[in-house]
């Protein structure tokens, strides 16, 4: 619950009489984008450097964590339940006010914008949960994907069938008849329809079953070695680590280890405590 | 011969006033369930914001008049309506800049933005009634009927007249062409796809790259225009006066719910349901059981229910209905 | 025992759960699994009375209970969890457990105003218990913490724990590990397994992690497009060459693309 | 002396559009004594204003707890509903002690209700104008009707009085069907008024409320073209709202013969509002009233001049009609018998409530004509 | 970032600052006399009497909202039906009517509860032509209620139509009546949650809405209950009357002691007299609501409306919980109801209107913060303390506005429809109390 539901008071949930409580959202869509700021020499493709900050007024999640993805790589953030994985990718989109650190995407400082105008500068995003337009069919949860392009989308959408095909059975479908899995491929399509400079997916395959996984995996290693770097947070880390260039381990919101995935894997402590090994 | 007179006096007292004014509870209906879809709360203020639109337009009618403009055979107040949409839409959105903004940015509960509607619906009372006061206002000018009684017993030779007054065919033929333009922005045009979708999911609407913003702005504008444009014409077919526009929220809201919020196809539905069910079920039968059955003199009125009671039969219908039908007559946002 | 029998769920025109027959023995860890959208949840949601059937029965321990509500299910030692957890989330760690038992005395409005005494005693109990569990857990530390501030995986304990505070005959897991760390995740298994030998809890887990289930599971039941596909032990689940072209798959074709 | 009179209407509620021309009324009296310097020995007359809502009985408890116990008002132009002026007469203005005078509660219950000795009203009873009005009706040749009423206990007493009346007098009434004011649609009631038939329709209901409403729908389904107005309907607004739609109906309203009503019309205008208004010209005489009467008992004391209130609408003495206060305060103050006409003929009867003396009006081309009087 | 965020939600002194300043503002009103307070006791305790009807109605209101979210857009029925209960209860019975069809009338509504109860019943167990058969039942069911009633009631009716035409009461003790009110209301509540709750839940906002003005249509038409919009009065008090006082020495004796008159004695005397009585219910409820809010029930409740599937899973019957707040919400409504009636005096069905009886409560609540039942109260009291003196401050509000303005059409127009000030006030005041304190007066902690 976030604080601003406990300053205003979240009630019952027979509100549904007079109020509509579905689909309400956390982020505030009034704030107005600041300039972009030049970025450094030597960056990666994006970088959130030495974020810090918090929800609302409460306290730090993150504690001087730095995230980057390179052109072309994978990067995959792996570490407990609550260590602030999600919390470092809302960072990078903007969707929590930093205390202190930058964002920058490809040689610009985008701290001071908002996620709309990110996602107008090339990101793409699937977050961990609510990440489908429940009423709106398939097919439109993809066209919304889409939103902010301008040409023919035809030749993305069939792609993204191509890619699911469970999922493009259920075209006319409303998405949140889907089941979880499905719901999942929904929402990677659906980022996947932005065609993003850099896409970034909060567990995607959660839910999801192996099959699907690994084809999920498999598309992913495609999509990055097309040129899209991706950034992605994983809890099937050990899969996960065999497809990273390089590897976060998050710990109460600061970065406690970083490393190519082999690497992380080959530690022995580190997939103990972390990876579950 | 009979059974025509049955059938005219049913139409002319049960089926056009009921269309007529089913007509102007669907598109109240369609602005409350518009801003309960799209910014989830129920507005209370949405009957007052009916009656300020139809002010305005009343005033700028006058004005109309007053200069000697018309608009043939239609009510001028037809001319007069975008100005009042114009100002209608200002006032809300002025309302939502300094009122509802504020909760929406800090995320507020729901109820929190059902409670400030309830400030504003007293506000905004106030403002109407300082702009034209409480009376009533009449404001209806151009040909009056398109069909009178005396003039369709002439034409028929019947016993019962049917009389089909402008305003109920306009009150119809708008809330069609306007009901049809709203359905197709909202599911072929890119903005509409857009109020959706944020109604569906507002953070993955924003990380699409929609403008919430803007979404807020259209979602008011479109209910100001509704608002607007139901309370002209329920103003143009009856008559204005302020207080009536607080009580008429009452069966708006049953409309919406039995349609199931935050569904404009049943938004419509629901207002005709009511319309019907209150006109339909305590109509006393006896003059068309007269017609039908030459001779049969029954004792009462035939009537189910008094008149009184209109506004509790429908209640006890939309209650059926619900019971029947348990996600409303067409699915709703609040399941 | 839970028995299935021929049970149908359709939706509209299309069939969820499709003649779907299978039993879950007592004392047993039976999995669960199957391809996205093979109708695992929502059998779960017919079984459990959130979703009622379409056709088919249901039985426990020989008792019909087809389309029984969840409050009944409970009393009768059948519990769940939830997919996405579901906490009270303004509400203490504590108080979700203490809030679980059913019969408390003071859940009887008029007795909350006339036996004070015996609510205090039942009270103390309860906290006792609760903080059993809580230790039983490891997470006594969050005792006073507001559940909603939990991460993913400590509420998906929560869920568990609140299935020990009365004495539960079948639980049922819906993805229990979707989302969780998979250290943490071992630490649940754990549990599980301790709950079903000292407790003798009979469960039935829904999982895509098919490490979890070979570890927990046996026996293990695929569900494909609304019906019962194979069931077995995990080893042979495994090995089912139907099982593996709907499900399990042969790994990724792009490992070659993955740089050093 | 400045004298504070408390004017108790509902200024907000359902019959807030109604208000203002009734205080304008009552306003429009006391000037006129005000101006002539004449009330014991030169004072003034205030008027506070308070709103009774009408329709919610604590919060016009309130208001005029809150006229007598803080403003000191002297006396009570008010309450607007009979429901709400009963619950301040009995929890307020009794205890107090206070005159409480009003122009529009016409509910039969008032008639008996224990008061002391407090309360009248210029507003004559239901009973009597049913009377008047099945004559009317009668005399016109017309013996079948259906009746509508505002549903509320002027509406309802003056129906059902209305019907007894009728009925006694050979005539039938199809149906009495209650409409509710402010509604947002009446097709549904004059479906069932036409469905039961009669050769007029009786509208006992407010001009600027549902009555309109039910004449409106009525007009336009061609249920029925002739009306009977009552004293809620008559008034200007009725012929600006239907001009010659409503040719050949007729109806009644309280009115002395002769030129009170007309005077008093003429005096309202030069003030600028409208005397036509159902009720203003109850209110002008309820204020009128008070203040003669306390210039018969020579004091304020609502005690001593509750006295008198009879005494100077009653006969004997001088008749006085509107915009003669000053006349009639000559009269009092030279020790003479004063019998207060005013714009609707007040004669008190029994509990201190007007007799009523009834013009009858009918529409023709668009206007409205006296064309007797009952 | 946020400003508004209520530090002091925790702040136990919250609650005790609001009522002193509450208690503050009585005071003024009862001893300073300008253009802002009256300076009358009477005033003073006449608002306050009402307030604290209201501050019970707010505690009905927030047991369903803020125990169990449950949304009661019904509030005025259910006030409306508690207050038929001194009608029923206190007044004499009325001669000849029961002879006329008391009993007639008792049959006719037993002959149409018992048809609604065999086509429920029809419903359960037929399993076959079950539709066909609930018609038939409930039309025929409906044409013999129709002949019995029917009769009966004109027969009641035409007994003296004037001063009775109703059944009268049973010339019980008025205070009998209000536990009487909270029956009715609960039982109306009954039947308005078992068909409602456990259903969507914008059902339970339509059935309340449609409770609420059946329940004031049958008051306003069934002249035979409480004499329909002819209302009742003169219905008997529980405390003295002010004239009894002022006739009796030794009342004006004391009176004069104190320094008051006896007219403005006996009214504050009197006003006493109720307050006491209002305070004792008052401080009942809360006491029991408090009892059991802070134990297991609270508790439960708490987590069915945090969160209903998971509440359901874990055993608790969420409908009969629902449906059990429900009815001891509306039945607190009814008491209300009945003391209102009871202090009116007047039973006048015509003045129960929603805005007034249904958002002004929930404005009473909301303001107050809901969730609380201390925060109810206040809100309760000073929302109606502000919906009375915004009469005489809005007025004066608009003065202090247009005096900058030149005399004129404009001014005057201003000037006249100040009576609308209200509206505009309370809706201001709403809306600051909600902008900086958006969790109510005193939040729920
Ligand atoms: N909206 C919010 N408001 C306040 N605190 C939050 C919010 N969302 C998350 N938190 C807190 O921030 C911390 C980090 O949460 P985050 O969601 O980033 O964890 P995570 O690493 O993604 O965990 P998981 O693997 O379970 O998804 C947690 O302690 C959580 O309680
Ligand atoms: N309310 C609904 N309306 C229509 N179809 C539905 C509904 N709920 C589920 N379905 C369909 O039923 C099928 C089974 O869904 P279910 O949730 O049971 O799958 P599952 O086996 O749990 O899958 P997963 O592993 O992805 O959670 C899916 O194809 C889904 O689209
Ligand atoms: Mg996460
Ligand atoms: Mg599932």
């Amino acid at each position: 619950m976030s604080d601003m539901d406990q300053t205003f008071g979240n009630r019952g949930n027979r509100d549904a009489s007079v109020v509509n409580p579905h689909g309400r959202g956390t982020i505030d869509g009034s704030r107005k984008s600041g300039a972009v700021g030049p970025g450094r020499t030597g960056d990666p493709f994006l970088i959130g450097d030495s974020m810090s900050g918090g929800y609302g007024r409460g306290p730090d999640i993150l504690h001087d964590c730095t995230i980057a993805v390179e052109q072309g790589q994978i990067a995959v953030i792996v570490g407990p339940n609550g260590a602030g994985k999600s919390t470092a990718m809302k960072a990078i989109f903007g969707m929590l006010d930093l205390r202190k650190g930058s964002v920058r995407l490809n040689g610009q400082d985008i701290t001071a914008l908002n996620p709309q105008d990110r996602v107008k500068a090339g990101m793409g995003f699937v977050p961990q949960v609510n990440n489908i337009f429940p009423s709106m069919t398939v097919e439109e949860n993809l066209e919304m994907g889409a939103f902010i392009r301008n040409d023919d989308i035809s030749g993305t959408l069939e792609q993204v069938y191509d890619l699911f095909p469970a999922v493009a059975e259920k075209r006319r479908q409303a998405a949140g008849e889907l089941s979880g899995g499905q719901r999942q491929q929904v929402a990677v399509g659906r980022a996947l329809m932005t065609r993003p400079k850099v896409l970034m997916l909060d567990e995607p395959t959660a839910g999801v079953s192996p099959i699907v996984m690994d084809e999920l995996f498999d598309r992913i290693i495609a999509i990055a070695r097309g040129g899209l770097p991706v950034l992605m947070v994983e809890q099937n880390a050990q899969q996960a680590m065999n497809i990273a260039d390089k590897a976060y381990v998050l710990v109460q919101g600061a970065n406690a280890h970083t490393g190519t995935g082999k690497e992380l894997m080959a530690n022995d402590e580190v997939r103990r405590t972390f990876l579950g090994g | 011969m009979d059974i025509l007179n049955a059938l005219v006096a049913f139409l002319n007292f049960v089926f056009i006033p009921a269309a007529a004014y089913g007509a102007q509870l669907a598109l109240g209906a369609l602005g409350v369930t518009l801003v309960y879809g799209i910014l989830r709360f129920s507005n209370f203020a949405h009957g007052d914001t009916m009656a300020f639109g139809t002010a305005v337009t009343i005033l700028v009618t006058w004005g109309l008049q007053a200069i000697g403009i018309s608009f043939g055979p239609l009510p001028t107040a037809l001319l007069a309506l975008p100005f009042g949409i114009a100002a209608t839409a200002a006032l809300v959105l002025l309302t939502d800049r300094a009122v509802y903004r504020f909760y929406r940015v800090k995320k507020a509960a729901p109820i929190i933005l059902v409670m400030a509607s309830v400030g504003v619906m007293f506000l905004m009372n106030g403002i109407t009634r300082l702009l034209i006061g409480v009376d009533e206002q009449r404001f209806s000018d151009g040909t009056r009927f398109v069909m009178d009684v005396r003039t369709f017993k002439a034409m028929t030779g019947l016993k019962e007249g049917l009389a089909l007054k402008t305003t109920q065919v306009l009150t119809v033929v708008v809330a069609m062409i306007v009901v049809w333009a709203l359905f197709r922005f909202l599911n072929r045009t890119k903005s509409g796809k857009a109020m959706r979708a944020y109604s569906d999911n507002e953070d993955l609407a924003l990380l699409s790259g929609i403008d919430p913003e803007k979404v807020v702005r259209m979602t008011w504008i479109i209910a100001a225009s509704l608002a607007t444009i139901a309370g002209v014409l329920y103003g143009l077919d009856k008559a204005f006066k302020p207080f009536n526009y607080f009580q008429i929220l009452l069966p708006i809201f049953a409309a919406a719910i039995v349609g199931g919020l935050g569904n404009p196809l049943g938004a419509i539905a629901g207002g005709f349901v009511v319309a019907f069910s209150e006109v339909a079920v305590t109509y006393p039968w006896l003059k068309v059981a007269r017609y039908l059955f030459p001779g049969w003199e029954p004792e009462g009125l035939l009537q189910l229910l008094g008149t009184e009671y209109k506004f509790a039969v429908s209640f006890v219908i939309l209650i059926a209905v619900l019971l029947f039908k348990p996600t409303g007559l067409f699915r709703g946002k609040s399941v | 025992m839970i028995r299935v029998e021929d049970l149908h769920r359709h939706f509209g025109g299309f069939h969820a759960v499709d003649g779907a027959s299978l039993t879950i023995e007592t004392g047993s860890i039976t999995g669960l699994i199957g391809p996205n959208g093979a109708g695992k949840s929502t059998l779960f949601n017919v079984i459990a009375g959130v979703l009622p059937p379409t056709s088919g029965r249901v039985f426990m321990d020989g008792e019909e209970i087809t389309g029984m509500p969840p409050h009944e299910l409970f009393h009768r030692g059948l519990l769940r969890t939830f997919q996405l957890a579901h906490e009270f989330s303004s509400m203490t760690v504590r108080e979700n457990l203490m809030m679980v038992p059913g019969q408390q005395t003071g859940e009887t409005i008029w007795k909350t105003w006339f036996k004070r005494g015996q609510i205090e005693r039942e009270e103390a109990k309860l906290r006792k218990k609760a903080d059993e569990v809580l230790d039983f857990l490891t997470i006594r530390h969050l005792t006073h913490e507001k559940a909603g501030n939990l991460s993913g995986g400590q509420k998906k304990l929560l869920e568990l724990g609140r299935t020990m505070m009365v004495d539960a005959k079948v639980v049922f897991l819906d993805e229990v590990g979707a989302g969780v760390n998979r250290t943490l995740l071992g630490t649940i298994g754990d549990a599980i397994v301790r709950l079903n030998k000292e407790r003798g809890y009979t469960f039935c887990v829904i999982e895509h992690d098919m490490d979890f289930i070979g570890r927990l599971c046996d026996p293990v039941i695929v569900m494909a497009e609304g019906k019962v596909l194979a069931e077995g032990s995990a080893d042979q689940i495994m090995q089912n060459e139907e099982v593996i072209e709907a499900y399990l798959g042969t790994g990724l074709k792009n490992k070659d693309m993955v740089g050093a | 002396e400045d004298i504070k009179l408390g004017i108790s209407l509902g200024f907000t509620g359902p019959l807030e559009s109604m208000a203002p021309d009734m205080a304008n009324g009552a306003e429009l009296a006391m000037k006129e004594v005000t101006e002539s310097g004449l009330l014991l020995d030169g004072s003034t007359v205030t008027a506070v204003q308070g709103d009774s809502t009408c329709a919610d009985a604590a919060a016009a408890v309130a208001t005029v707890e809150r006229l007598i116990s803080a403003e000191g008002v002297k006396g009570i132009i008010g309450g607007m509903c009979s429901g709400e002026t009963i619950a301040s007469l009995e929890n307020v203005a009794k205890p107090n002690g206070i005159v409480m005078i009003s122009p529009s509660a016409t509910s039969p219950a008032l008639s008996d209700i224990e008061d002391n000795g407090l309360f009248f009203r210029t507003s004559p009873s239901d009973a009597r104008q049913g009377q008047v009005m099945a004559d009317i009706i009668m005399s016109r040749g017309i013996d079948t009707v259906a009746v509508t009423y505002t549903n509320n206990d002027y509406g309802k007493g003056l129906a059902d009085s209305f019907q007894a009346a009728f009925e006694a007098a050979g005539g039938t009434v199809t149906v009495n069907a209650a409409h509710d004011d402010g509604k947002a649609d009446y097709s549904a009631e004059v479906a069932a008024l036409a469905s039961a038939g009669g050769d007029a329709l009786v509208v006992a209901g407010y001009v600027d409320q549902g009555g309109s409403g039910v004449v409106r729908a009525s007009l336009d389904t061609g249920a029925f073209d002739t009306f009977v107005f009552p004293d809620g309907m008559v008034g200007n607004q009725l012929v600006e709202n239907f001009g010659s739609e409503i040719d050949g109906s007729f109806g009644q309203n309280p009115a002395a013969e002769g030129e009170g009503r007309d005077t008093y019309l003429k005096l309202a205008e030069e003030a600028g509002f409208d005397g036509s208004g159902a009720f203003s010209a109850e209110a002008y005489d309820a204020a009128a009233l008070i203040m003669l009467s306390m210039a018969a008992a020579g004091s304020s004391d609502p005690a001593e001049y509750k006295e008198k209130v009879m005494d100077i609408a009653n006969e004997p003495g001088e008749e006085i009609m509107p915009g003669e206060l000053v006349k009639a305060l000559e009269i009092i103050n030279g020790g003479g018998d004063v019998d207060y006409v005013g714009a609707t003929s007040v004669d008190f009867v029994g509990g201190g409530e007007s007799a009523g003396i009834y013009r009858e009006v009918a529409f023709t081309d668009g206007k409205m004509e006296i064309v007797g009087y009952r | 970032m946020s400003t508004n965020r209520q530090a002091a939600a925790s702040n136990p002194w919250r609650a005790p600052i609001l009522f002193a300043v509450l208690a503050v503002l009585f005071i003024l009103e009862g001893t300073v006399r300008n253009s802002m307070f009256s300076g009358s006791w009477n005033t003073a305790l006449a608002i306050l009497n009402m307030g604290l009807i209201s501050a019970i109605t707010a505690l009905g209101v927030n047991m369903q909202w803020g125990y169990a979210g449950l949304f009661n857009v019904g509030v005025v029925g259910f006030l409306a039906l508690g207050g038929v209960a001194p009608v029923l209860i206190s007044l004499e019975p009325v001669e000849g009517a029961w002879q006329a069809g008391g009993a007639r009338i008792l049959i006719a509504l037993a002959v149409g509860v018992g048809t609604l109860a065999l086509a429920t019943q029809a419903w359960k167990r037929l399993k076959t032509g079950r539709g066909l058969a609930v018609l038939v039942i409930l039309v025929v069911g409906f044409v013999v209620y129709r002949g019995l009633f029917d009769p009966a009631v004109d027969a009641i009716e035409s007994n003296n139509p004037a001063r009775h035409g109703n059944l009268g009461g049973l010339g019980l003790p008025v205070l009998l009546s209000w536990a009487v009110g909270g029956i009715f209301a609960a039982a109306a509540a009954w039947a308005v949650g078992k068909v409602a709750l456990g259903l969507r839940s914008d059902y339970l906002a339509i059935a309340t809405l449609g409770i609420g003005e059946i329940i004031v249509a049958v008051l306003k038409n069934e002249d035979w209950l409480a004499r329909g919009v002819k209302n009742v009065t003169s219905i008997p008090r529980p405390v003295p009357y002010e004239i009894d006082l002022q006739q009796n020495p030794e009342f004006v004796e004391f009176a004069t002691r104190w320094g008051f008159s006896a007219a403005e004695a006996s009214g504050i005397w009197v006003k006493l007299c109720y307050m006491l009585l209002f305070l004792v219910v008052l401080l009942t409820i809360i006491l029991l609501a408090e009892l059991a809010l802070k134990s297991p029930w609270g508790r439960m409740m708490r987590a069915i409306r945090d969160n209903e599937t998971a509440a359901e899973a874990m055993g608790k019957d969420v409908t009969a919980r629902h449906l059990q707040v429900f009815i001891l919400g509306s039945a607190v409504i009814g008491i209300a109801g009945a003391m209102m009636i009871t202090q009116d005096g007047l039973m006048a069905p015509v003045s129960y209107n929603p805005l007034r009886y249904t958002f002004l409560i929930w404005v009473m609540v909301i303001v107050g913060g809901s969730g609380n039942n201390w925060g109810a109260v206040l809100g309760a009291i000073l929302i109606w303390f502000l919906w009375i003196k915004v009469e005489v401050w809005g007025p004066e509000l608009i003065g202090l506005l247009t005096s900058p303005l030149p005399d004129g059409g404009l001014k005057e127009h201003l000037m006249d429809s100040s009576a609308h000030m209200r509206f505009i006030a309370m809706g201001l005041v709403l809306l600051l109390v909600l902008r900086f304190a958006p969790r109510g007066l005193v939040p729920e902690n």
